[in-house]
């Protein structure tokens, strides 16, 4: 029951970003493709939305959004470096990634962020083990590169997300 | 077929929800913006697919669910042409004529009767397509065996 | 009369979408409602053919009246030619729903057979009423795409690859038509016929006109099988369930093909005398070489559908000579004559070739096989399908008194007339042949004694299946008194006055 | 004048495929590949130099629109292909349940 209301008002706020308006005629047309969305695909939708509803989670999130951005733009440059430096110094591979993550909204937005930072691409998950595709490996260390690939967003995301 | 990994299954229950939302603005306003019945429509059976592909054929029934959605089909297009003899029978008695009050332009209640033919196509383009994608992914499974 | 119009489209479409909603619950209700429904159409078709005083009959969809004499709305036109295709449709496709009662049941998903069925009438009584060039494309895409689903209705080897064959020229086709309409659409700034045959008539012919009509002939050629592009046609039709090789034979290949040029040429475009040539060309050469090709066949409905194409060439052909004869401005009474027999004959093979695709059909149903070798001493034990298999053979070789005579003795008259010596030779020499082919067909399938199999326990086919042999025999008889002074000039005589003169088509639409 | 002779030239590429491949999806694809070349040139015709989206502004009375029937063309005709190719692959599959192959030199039991 909760993860249809929790469709619902996210489809409706989605309605409203969309449309813009906030005359009475697209409100109720919104409510009602809202009513629709979360009837039809409200069994589809994530199983456990209870953390949806606890607010200091929306405050770690907006941290993360600032930590993120600023990890992506020290990426970008370092990116930038390795290709436009003549010798190219990229020493491309991929790694197994151990995480502390237990659920899987959390790994899959883990996934995402690492997929989002440019030099590293995750390729899979299979259990606790997320495979990255990256472009210059430093150290053979598991524990030093896991914590260099997720370690600055994982304990963010443990916030967030468990 | 088994589904995809788990960040495909995440993100497919995440947002196929959206994209259905997504697609019942383009069928409602198509008399407003470009758009209308049947990008929307393409637009909801993507949405299903989406969710079919992530999860694999396995997980779904989808027997049940390509008679149900030739069903809708079949329904959806007959209340279409049935909005359209509607005509027949009051105010002009023209095929097609449009019978519903013109309402003011740019309102998203407007245009007489052509959001409701938007929507009725609209659903007859998502259910056709979401069938026609069935029967060649139950087609596929059947060889198979 | 006007308001009637669009029940034509609209009843079967809706019957078509009711099948696929009520026929899962309903026991039986697609075989009762498709011949109830298929007989309604025909006797209104009929009523109108029959109340019809050389008038034109439009519809504007959505009632959007003409501004400044610019037609907008999407019309129905219901002229003297076009009601005589809308009989033909809804009478050919009323008999073989009849059929189809019996011979169907072998079959599984009959709900998507009558609703295919449906939507093949829909879409072919569109084209015949459309006065749009694109909606005219639309309900031929609608009537043909249903054709490929119902070729390929029995899924096996042959029909599934015939099927194929067909979509894939089938969709060359339409793609050349597309793009010619694409073009008539850029030259003109116009898709309503009367309009582009107004503009058409008000200047003179250009090299890029000549293309457009270029690409018309080949892309409805392909539709109708004629010669150089009838590849696809002896395996569609053969392979197809017999009602759908009756109705695509019968009806589909005359509305999608042969009325849409025979309409475009004679409406819209100033025909040049060259083009009319080549489509007379055209026309005898599918003429000769059909029946060439159909002496050696073994299999029946391989045997029908190559007389077909040359059935069709007798039509192609002497409408080609009436426009000819139009295009020199001579003899206009010869091209009447050349028209009547075209549209004449066009008619009777629409019964007679029904009939014999339906024969098949039976024969098939009994004995399963279409081998004539495999067959013989048929007659004994199916007495109605062979006295009507001979009735609709002796009606298609032409002798009298059957329809078929009638129409090809009026075609090879204006042959004569119109000084084209060798086309009615030939007409001649092809109306012998076929004589020798069906003569070959009786004897093999009816008259010989068998060799493979004892014909004892064979029975004649079921009565459905019965009636629409027995009224499409009865039809061939009736039809010949077409060529009688008065009934012709009431049935016949409207659709040759809106061909010769197809000013009035443009005034009724347009009202200048 | 350049547009139309690229739409040509695909119309082209399509009939090429067709003809030269063997492969049913192949010929589906080259078929397809041909239909668009016929849309894109029907959209083509529509266009009118400096001419924009075809959505009526009051405000505005003198700008000039791009024709807007082409475009309503083509959206029919799109979905006239979609059920088309949709048909053809239905066909294919079958067939290669049949014959447990997709070349049509092995699926010939038709002739003449």
């Amino acid at each position: 029951m909760m993860k249809y209301i929790a469709i619902f008002i996210l489809s409706f706020i989605f309605w409203i970003l969309l449309t813009f308006s906030f005359s009475i005629s697209n409100i109720v047309v919104g409510i009602a493709a809202a009513l629709v969305t979360s009837f039809v695909f409200g069994k589809y939708f994530l199983k456990h939305v209870r953390p949806f509803l606890q607010i200091q989670r929306y405050y770690w999130l907006i941290i993360y959004l600032f930590i993120f951005t600023w990890e992506c733009i020290k990426a970008n440059f370092d990116v930038a470096y390795r290709v436009l430096h003549p010798a190219m110094p990229i020493k491309p591979g991929i790694v197994k990634v151990k995480l502390g993550l237990k659920t899987n909204i959390a790994k899959t937005i883990l996934a995402n962020s690492i997929t989002m930072t440019p030099g590293t691409i995750s390729v899979d998950i299979v259990g606790d083990e997320i495979y990255v595709h990256w472009i210059y490996i430093s150290t053979d260390n598991v524990e030093e590169y896991s914590q260099k690939i997720a370690g600055r967003f994982e304990k963010y995301i443990k916030k967030i997300f468990e | 077929m088994k589904g995809m990994s788990i960040i495909v299954k995440k993100v497919a229950q995440l947002i196929s929800g959206l994209i259905f939302l997504y697609g019942i603005y383009i069928i409602t306003h198509g008399h407003l913006t470009p758009g209308g019945g049947f990008a929307g429509g393409a637009i909801i059976a993507g949405a299903y697919i989406l969710n079919i592909l992530a999860f694999g054929s396995d997980a779904m029934n989808l027997k049940n669910k390509e008679q149900g959605s030739s069903l809708s089909e079949s329904l959806a297009i007959f209340i279409v042409l049935m909005l359209a003899v509607f005509a027949l029978f009051i105010g002009s008695k023209i095929f097609f004529a449009n019978y519903l009050p013109k309402g003011q332009l740019g309102e998203i209640i407007s245009a007489g009767a052509i959001p409701l033919y938007n929507i009725f196509i609209g659903i007859e383009v998502a259910a056709a397509i979401i069938t026609i994608f069935l029967a060649l992914v139950i087609f596929k499974e059947e060889v198979k065996k | 009369m006007n308001s009637l119009i669009p029940l034509f489209v609209i009843v079967p479409l809706a019957t078509s979408f009711l099948i696929m909603i009520l026929g899962k619950f309903i026991n039986g209700f697609q075989k009762t409602i498709t011949p109830l429904v298929l007989l309604f159409l025909t006797v209104l078709s009929f009523y109108c053919l029959l109340n019809n005083h050389s008038n034109s009959y439009t519809y504007a969809i959505g009632g959007w009246e003409p501004i400044d004499n610019i037609p907008i709305a999407i019309y129905f036109v219901m002229d003297g030619f076009s009601l005589i295709l809308l009989c033909i449709i809804s009478l050919i496709g009323f008999l073989a729903s009849v059929y189809s009662i019996s011979y169907i049941a072998k079959f599984t998903s009959e709900n998507n057979f009558y609703s295919l069925l449906c939507l093949m009438i829909t879409g072919m009584s569109g084209v015949v009423l459309s006065g749009d060039l694109f909606n005219l494309f639309v309900f031929l895409e609608i009537s043909v795409i249903s054709s490929y689903a119902l070729v390929a209705f029995g899924t096996e080897k042959e029909e599934l690859e015939a099927s194929f064959k067909y979509q894939v020229l089938g969709g060359i086709a339409s793609f050349i038509i597309l793009f010619a309409i694409g073009l008539i659409y850029w030259r003109t700034k116009t898709l309503n016929i009367a309009d582009i045959s107004a503009l058409f008539h008000s200047h003179e012919t250009s090299t890029f006109d000549l293309f457009i009509q270029i690409l018309l002939i080949s892309g409805f050629g392909l539709k109708a099988a004629m010669m150089p592009f009838h590849a696809w046609l002896p395996d569609a039709h053969s392979s197809a369930p017999s009602p759908i090789s009756a109705m695509l034979s019968g009806v589909l290949i005359k509305a999608v093909g042969i009325y849409v040029i025979i309409r475009l040429f004679f409406t819209m475009f100033i025909v040049s005398e060259e083009i009319s040539l080549l489509i007379t060309t055209l026309g005898t050469i599918s003429m000769v070489i059909g029946v060439l090709l159909a002496i050696g066949q073994w299999d029946i409905k391989r045997l029908l559908a190559y007389h077909s194409i040359s059935q069709m060439g007798y039509v192609v052909l002497s409408i080609g000579i009436g426009l000819v004869l139009l295009a020199r401005g001579v003899k206009p009474t010869v091209a009447t004559l050349a028209i009547a027999g075209g549209l004449f004959h066009m008619v009777n093979h629409a019964v007679f070739k029904g009939l014999l695709f339906l024969n098949a059909g039976a024969i098939e149903h009994r004995i399963n096989t279409r081998n004539l070798k495999e067959m013989g001493g048929l007659s004994k034990h199916m007495p109605v399908t062979s006295g009507t298999s001979f009735i609709a053979s002796m009606a298609i070789s032409g002798i009298p008194p059957f329809n078929g005579f009638f129409s090809k003795l009026i075609i090879i008259i204006a042959a004569v007339q119109a000084k084209f010596y060798l086309v009615a030779f030939l007409a001649v020499f092809v109306s012998v042949i076929t004589l020798a082919s069906f003569l070959k067909f009786q004897r093999y399938a009816f008259y010989n004694k068998s060799e493979h199999r004892s014909t004892s326990k064979i029975k004649e086919v079921p009565f459905p299946m019965l009636f629409s042999m027995i009224v499409m025999g009865i039809l061939c008889l009736a039809f010949s008194l077409l060529a009688f002074p008065g009934i012709r000039e009431q049935i016949l005589g409207p659709a040759i006055d809106v061909l010769t003169n197809p000013n009035q088509y443009v005034q009724t639409i347009i009202g200048i | 004048m350049i547009v139309y002779i690229l739409c040509f030239i695909l119309f082209l590429v399509g009939l090429y495929g067709l003809i030269t491949r063997r492969n049913l999806i192949k010929i589906v694809i080259s078929l397809s590949i041909m239909e668009f070349s016929v849309f894109l040139f029907l959209v083509i015709i529509g266009y009118i130099d400096a001419g924009v989206a075809p959505i009526v502004e009051l405000s505005n009375q003198n700008v000039i629109y791009v024709d807007p029937l082409p475009q309503a063309m083509v959206l029919t005709a799109i979905v006239i292909g979609l059920a088309t190719t949709a048909m053809l692959l239905a066909i294919a599959i079958r067939l290669y349940r049949k014959y447990k192959t997709f070349d049509i030199r092995e699926i010939n039991n038709l002739r003449g």
